[in-house]
C-alpha cells in the first residue's frame, strides 16, 4: 500500500484522465507535468531540509548548538534565510558582463533538473527509465562546468575568474577518474539503464564488489560538488566564494541551491551505483522501496558532511596531483582488474 | 519522424543549431562564442536524440559540450587579446574567405543531392550502446585502435609540452 | 613557454584570511606568486601619540588594544617598564598573579592562533574547538577583572585587585581538562593529513634569517632558535618555574604550528606551578597617587604571545611620558612576508600569513 | 637580571675602537651619526659580542635633537645594548642600517613615517602606517592634531 503509493497514484491519473475519454498523449502529458511537479517539490524541500541539516551537523560536529530561534527548534530557519536572500538587492558589478552575469545563476539550475528525471526513486518510481541512463548523468552534469565558469568570468573579478578556471580544472580532472570507476560497474550489469543496475544489485551491493571504484567514486564526487575537502573554487579563506564572490541575494540563493541539488545528485549516483538503490537489505520488504533509497542517499548526504566538517581544504596542485597521478591510474586498474575478474567467473562457468 | 511533435521538434534545433553557429561566427567576444558554440553542440545532441541515437547524444554533451567547450575556455583564457572588438569580421581576406566557404558549401550540397535518402527500414536496436560496442570490437576493430593510438600520441605530446614550461624556469 | 598573464591581486583589506585589514598587494603569474607587498596602517590609531597626552597609569588601557588577544601580556610589558623606570618593587603575589594571568592570556592568544590557522586552511571545525576552549580563558580573565577581552588588570606596581575566591578552583579545573582538549586539537588538525600536506615544507625560514629580520617568538623558535626571554633573560618570577621551550625542526608553517600547541601545554606548566608557589601577602605595592617617573629612559622586553613584546618609555620627570615606543613582534614579523611567499600559490599565502599570526591592532599600532 | 647587560670590559674595548662614542651610567652608548654604519658593522660581525639581532629601532623628538634608539641583544652572550645617535633637527638624516638587519626595514620606515627622519643608502623609503599622502609627521613634538582631547 505505502509501496505502492506514487506508482498509484499515477496510475489513477492516468486512468482518470482516460476515463474522461482525452487521449493517451495528453495523459501522457499531463503525467508527464506531475511528475516533473513532483521532482521539483521533492528538490526544494529536500534542499531546504539538507540545509538545515547541514547546519545543524556542522553544529553538533563543532560542539556547538547551530540554528535554534526560526520555528521549533530551528526547523524554519533555511526558509527564513531564503525569505532574506529573496528580498535582497541584487548587486551587478559595473564591469560585469550583465546579461551572463545574471543568466548563469539560472542555468546552472537546469543540468541538475535534468539529471532528476533518471533518479530512480523507488520500484517503478524513476520518471524516464533511459537505456544510457548512468552515461545521461555524467554528460548532463559536465555541461554544469562551463556553466560555472562563465558565471565565475562575466563576474568581472579576479577572485572570481582564479575561482572560475579552477572549477574548469577540477571538475574536468575529476570526471575522468569518476566516470572510469563507474565503468567496472557497468562492465558487470551489461547495461547503463538505472533500473538494470539495481536489479542487478539483488544478491550482492556493488559497494562490496567494487570497494575500490566506491572509494574513487566517492573522492571524485566530493570534487564534482565542490565540497570540502575539495573546495577549491570557493575555498572562503583564499579566493572568497571564487566564482559566486560577487553574487548577492537570489544569483547567490541559486548557486547555493544548485550546490546542494548536485550534492543530493552525486548521493543518488552512489545509492543507485553501489549502495542497490531501493533495494531493502536483508529482506526488510517491508518498508517502502522509495523510503530505502531515501534512506540511503541521506546516509550518503550525511558521508560527505562528514567530510566537510572535518577536513581542512586541499591545495590545487596537490588536487590535480591526486586526481591524475592516484586516481586515474587506480580506475584504470579497476577496470583491469574487474575485466580479469569477469573473465575468470565466466570461465568456471558461474 | 512521423508525428508532429518531432518534425517541429526538428526544425526548432534546426534553427537553434543555425542560429547559434551563427553567432559563433559573427560575435565579437571570445568568451560569447564559446557560450554560443556549447549551445549548437547541446542542439546537435537534440538532433541525435530524435533519431534515437541516444548514446551519440549523451557522447555529444560529454565530448563536446562538456570537454571541447572547456578546451575552448583554456584557449580564450591564454589568448592575450580579450575580444575580437578590435579585429575586423571584414578584411582583406573577406572574399577568398567567402569562395572558399561558398565551395564548401556547394560540394556538400552536391554531395547531399547525390545521396539516395532511404530511411532505414530497420528499426533503432532497443540497446544502442550495446550494439554500437560490438560494433566498434569488431567491424570497426582498426579504426577504433587507431583511434585510440592517436589519442595516446595527443596525450604524449600534451606531456612533453607541459613538460617543456617546466624546463623553460 | 606557456606563460600566463601576470595577474595583480589585491588581497584584503577586505578578506578573510588576512586576520584584520591587512592588505596584500600580490603579483601572480597564474597562481604562483612573483611579489607579495603588505601594505599595513588601515588600523592605525597613532596609539604611541595619543600616549604622549595620558598619564602613565591612563596609557594601561591603550595597551589592551595594541595585541587585543593577549591583553594580558600587553600591560604586563608596559607596567614593567614603568616600572623599572621608577624602581618599583613589585609584591611577590603580584609577581604570581601576573604569571598565572599572562600566561593564560598566552594560550588565549595561541587558541586564537591555531583555530584561525585551522581556518586558513579550510578546516572551521578545529576553529569552534579553539574558541570554546579560549571561551573559558575569557570566563577566567571575567572573573579576575570584570571584562573578558580589553583586560587593564596590570597596575604600575601590581595588579588591579587581589584574585577571587572562585577563581583558582575554575583556574584548576581549567588546567585539569586543558591537557585532553590539546589532544583534541592535535586529532583534529595537526593529524589530519591534508593539514600537514598543506603546511609542511611551506613557506620555509631559514633561523639566520628568521634572526636577521627580528623574527620572534614562536615563529623564530619554529626554526630550532633557543630565544625565550622568560628563560634567557627572565623577568618577573619565570626564573622559578620548571618549562620547557618547544623548538621547531624544518622552520616551515607545520612547525609554527605545532610550536604554539607544544607551549599551550607548556604555559599549563606554569600557570600549575605559580598556582602551587602562590604566596599571600598584598597585590599592590606603595605607589604615588599621581607617578612621576624621574627623567630618562627605559627599553623593556618581555616574551609576548606573538614574540618578543617590547616598550621604551621616555620620561621627562612630568605625570606624562614623553614617549612611549612599543616594539610590537607582529609588525616586524610581517617584515619578511615579501620573502617568505614569493614562489608559492596563492594557498599558501595564506598558510604563511596565518602561520605567522599577526594581529592588525599590533602591527598598525 | 642575569646576562642582560653588556660588560664594561667590552664597552671598555669598543671605546678604544670608536673613540667618539659616549657611554653613560646605565651603558647606553650615544654614536656620532658619521661612525653609526662601522660602529654598528663591528657590533655585528666581531665575535666577541655578537649582536644579531635589532630588536627595537625607534626615535624620539627631544626639544634640541632628534634621537635614533637601537636596541640591540646578542643571543650568543645574552648582550643587551642601546645605542642612541643624535641628530640635527633640521632635516633628520641617518645611514641605514638595513644592510647588516633586516628588520630594520620596516622599523625604519615606520620612523621615517612618524619623524620624518630620513635613512640613507636604502630603498623603498615610503610611509608604511599612514597613507601615502598624509602632510607631516605625527610624532614630532610640533606636529597640530585636529581632533582628539585636547
Amino acid at each position: 500500500m505505502v509501496e505502492n503509493i506514487f506508482v498509484g497514484f499515477a496510475e489513477w491519473l492516468r486512468s482518470l484522465l482516460a476515463a474522461a475519454g482525452l487521449p493517451a498523449l495528453f495523459g501522457d502529458i499531463v503525467l508527464m507535468i506531475v511528475k516533473v511537479a513532483g521532482i521539483l517539490a521533492f528538490i526544494a524541500i529536500s534542499v531546504l531540509w539538507i540545509v538545515y541539516m547541514e547546519r545543524k551537523m556542522a553544529a553538533y560536529f563543532q560542539a556547538r548548538i547551530g540554528p535554534n530561534r526560526v520555528g521549533p527548534r530551528g526547523l524554519l530557519q533555511t526558509a527564513a534565510d531564503m525569505g532574506k536572500l529573496i528580498s535582497k538587492e541584487i548587486i551587478i558589478p559595473r564591469a560585469a558582463d550583465k546579461i551572463v552575469f545574471l543568466l548563469m545563476p539560472v542555468l546552472i539550475f537546469v543540468p541538475s533538473l535534468l539529471l532528476f528525471a533518471v533518479v530512480p526513486f523507488g520500484k517503478n518510481m524513476i520518471a524516464v527509465d533511459l537505456n544510457v541512463g548512468v552515461f545521461y548523468f555524467f554528460a548532463v552534469a559536465s555541461v554544469s562546468t562551463i556553466i560555472f565558469w562563465a558565471g565565475g568570468w562575466a563576474s568581472a573579478n579576479k577572485y572570481a575568474l582564479i575561482g572560475a578556471m579552477r572549477a574548469v580544472a577540477q571538475m574536468i580532472s575529476y570526471e575522468v577518474p569518476m566516470v572510469l570507476a563507474i565503468l567496472g560497474v557497468i562492465m558487470i550489469v551489461g547495461s547503463m539503464k538505472m533500473s538494470d543496475i539495481i536489479n542487478a544489485q539483488q544478491n550482492v551491493w556493488f559497494i562490496f564488489t567494487q570497494p575500490v571504484a566506491f572509494i574513487i567514486y566517492v573522492i571524485a564526487a566530493t570534487a564534482e560538488t565542490n565540497r570540502t575537502p575539495f573546495d577549491l573554487l570557493e575555498g572562503e579563506s583564499e579566493i572568497i566564494a571564487g566564482p559566486f564572490i560577487e553574487y548577492g541575494g537570489m544569483g547567490f540563493a541559486m548557486w547555493f541551491l544548485a550546490e546542494y541539488a548536485n550534492l543530493i545528485l552525486v548521493s543518488v549516483l552512489a545509492t543507485t551505483l553501489f549502495l542497490g538503490g531501493w533495494l531493502a537489505p536483508f529482506g526488510l520488504t517491508f518498508i517502502p522501496s522509495w523510503v530505502w533509497f531515501l534512506l540511503k542517499i541521506y546516509f550518503m548526504i550525511w558521508v560527505f558532511m562528514w567530510f566537510r566538517w572535518t577536513y581542512p581544504r586541499i591545495r590545487v596542485d596537490q588536487l590535480m596531483n591526486f586526481g591524475w597521478k592516484v586516481l586515474v591510474p587506480l580506475s584504470l586498474a579497476n577496470i583491469f582488474v574487474t575485466g580479469i575478474g569477469m573473465f575468470i567467473y565466466r570461465a568456471i562457468g558461474w | 519522424m512521423d508525428n508532429i511533435f518531432s518534425i517541429a521538434a526538428f526544425y526548432l534545433l534546426g534553427l537553434v543549431i543555425l542560429g547559434s553557429a551563427i553567432l559563433v561566427v559573427m560575435l565579437k567576444n571570445l568568451v560569447h562564442c564559446v557560450l554560443w558554440l556549447a549551445v549548437t553542440f547541446i542542439a546537435v545532441a537534440g538532433l541525435y536524440m530524435l533519431l534515437d541515437a541516444d548514446f551519440l547524444a549523451m557522447v555529444q554533451i560529454l565530448v563536446y559540450a562538456g570537454a571541447v567547450c572547456i578546451m575552448m575556455v583554456f584557449a580564450v583564457m591564454l589568448t592575450q587579446r580579450k575580444d575580437m572588438k578590435s579585429s575586423s569580421l571584414f578584411n582583406a581576406q573577406f572574399r577568398s574567405a567567402g569562395l572558399v566557404a561558398f565551395l564548401t558549401a556547394a560540394l556538400s550540397a552536391y554531395l547531399a543531392m547525390r545521396t539516395a535518402w532511404t530511411s532505414t527500414v530497420m528499426p533503432v536496436p532497443p540497446r544502442t550502446a550495446e550494439a554500437i560496442a560490438t560494433l566498434m570490437l569488431t567491424k570497426y576493430v582498426v579504426p577504433f585502435e587507431v583511434a585510440a593510438l592517436l589519442l595516446l600520441v595527443a596525450l604524449i605530446g600534451a606531456i612533453i609540452l607541459a613538460k617543456e614550461v617546466k624546463a623553460d624556469d | 613557454m606557456l606563460r600566463t598573464e601576470e595577474i595583480t591581486l589585491n588581497m584584503g583589506p577586505q578578506h578573510p584570511s588576512t586576520h584584520g585589514v591587512f592588505h596584500v598587494v600580490l603579483k601572480m603569474d597564474h597562481e604562483v606568486i612573483t611579489e607579495a607587498r603588505p601594505i599595513c596602517g588601515y588600523l592605525h590609531r597613532g596609539i604611541e601619540k595619543l600616549a604622549e597626552a595620558r598619564t602613565y597609569t591612563q596609557f594601561i588601557p591603550y595597551t589592551d588594544r595594541l595585541d587585543y588577544l593577549a591583553a594580558m601580556l600587553n600591560n604586563t610589558g608596559y607596567v614593567q617598564a614603568v616600572e623599572k623606570l621608577m624602581e618599583i618593587e613589585v609584591p611577590e603575589r603580584a609577581e604570581y598573579i601576573r604569571v598565572i594571568c599572562c600566561e593564560l592570556s598566552r594560550i588565549a592568544s595561541h587558541l586564537i592562533a591555531v583555530g584561525t590557522y585551522s581556518v586558513d586552511i579550510g578546516g572551521i571545525t578545529g576553529f569552534m574547538y579553539c574558541l570554546r576552549d579560549r571561551e573559558r580563558i575569557m570566563d577566567l580573565f571575567e572573573m579576575v577583572c570584570g571584562s573578558r577581552l580589553t583586560l587593564s588588570y596590570m597596575r604600575i606596581g601590581g595588579v588591579a585587585e587581589d584574585l577571587p575566591d572562585e577563581f583558582i578552583p575554575a583556574l584548576c579545573q581549567f588546567l585539569d581538562e586543558m591537557p585532553s582538549r590539546l589532544d583534541e586539537y592535535d586529532g583534529l588538525i595537526t593529524g589530519n593529513e591534508i593539514f600537514q600536506a598543506r603546511t609542511k615544507h611551506v613557506g620555509l625560514l631559514d633561523p639566520g634569517v628568521a634572526i636577521n629580520y627580528g623574527i620572534s617568538g614562536p615563529n623564530l623558535r619554529a626554526s630550532g632558535v633557543f630565544w625565550d626571554l622568560r628563560k634567557n633573560r627572565p623577568y618577573s618570577v619565570y626564573d622559578r618555574f620548571d618549562f620547557e621551550v618547544p623548538l621547531g625542526k624544518r622552520g616551515d608553517c607545520f612547525d609554527r604550528f605545532t610550536c604554539r600547541i607544544k607551549e599551550m601545554r607548556q604555559s599549563l606548566k606554569i600557570i600549575r606551578q605559580a598556582v602551587e608557589q602562590l604566596p599571600e601577602g598584598p597585590v599592590m605595592a606603595k605607589v604615588p597617587k599621581v607617578l612621576k617617573p624621574p627623567a630618562g629612559d627605559v627599553y623593556h622586553e618581555i616574551e609576548g604571545a606573538k614574540g618578543i613584546l617590547g616598550y621604551y618609555v621616555v620620561s621627562d620627570g612630568s605625570n606624562k611620558p614623553y614617549r612611549i615606543h612599543v616594539r610590537r613582534p607582529s609588525f616586524i614579523n610581517l617584515g619578511f612576508l615579501n620573502e617568505l611567499c614569493k614562489g608559492w600559490k596563492i594557498a599558501d599565502v595564506v598558510a604563511i600569513l596565518g602561520s605567522l599570526d599577526i594581529v592588525l591592532g599590533e602591527v598598525d599600532c | 637580571m642575569p646576562g642582560s647587560s653588556i660588560p664594561s670590559t667590552v664597552i671598555d674595548g669598543l671605546k678604544d675602537k670608536f673613540p667618539a662614542i659616549e657611554v653613560s651610567e646605565n651603558l647606553t652608548i650615544t654614536v656620532p651619526e658619521a661612525e653609526l654604519l662601522s660602529f654598528m658593522r663591528e657590533l655585528r660581525d666581531n665575535p666577541d659580542y655578537d649582536f644579531n639581532f635589532l630588536t627595537n629601532l625607534t626615535a624620539v623628538d627631544y626639544p634640541d635633537n632628534f634621537t635614533v634608539i637601537y636596541n640591540l641583544v646578542s643571543f650568543k652572550y645574552g648582550y643587551t645594548l642601546m645605542a642612541k645617535v643624535n641628530l640635527g633637527k633640521d632635516e633628520p638624516a641617518v645611514s641605514s642600517l638595513t644592510s647588516l638587519w633586516g628588520s630594520a626595514d620596516w622599523q625604519e620606515r615606520e620612523v621615517y613615517d612618524l619623524f620624518g627622519i630620513i635613512f640613507t643608502g636604502r630603498h623603498n623609503l615610503t610611509r608604511i602606517l599612514l597613507e601615502d599622502g598624509f602632510a607631516g609627521y605625527p610624532l614630532r613634538k610640533d606636529f597640530q592634531w585636529v581632533g582628539g582631547r585636547e
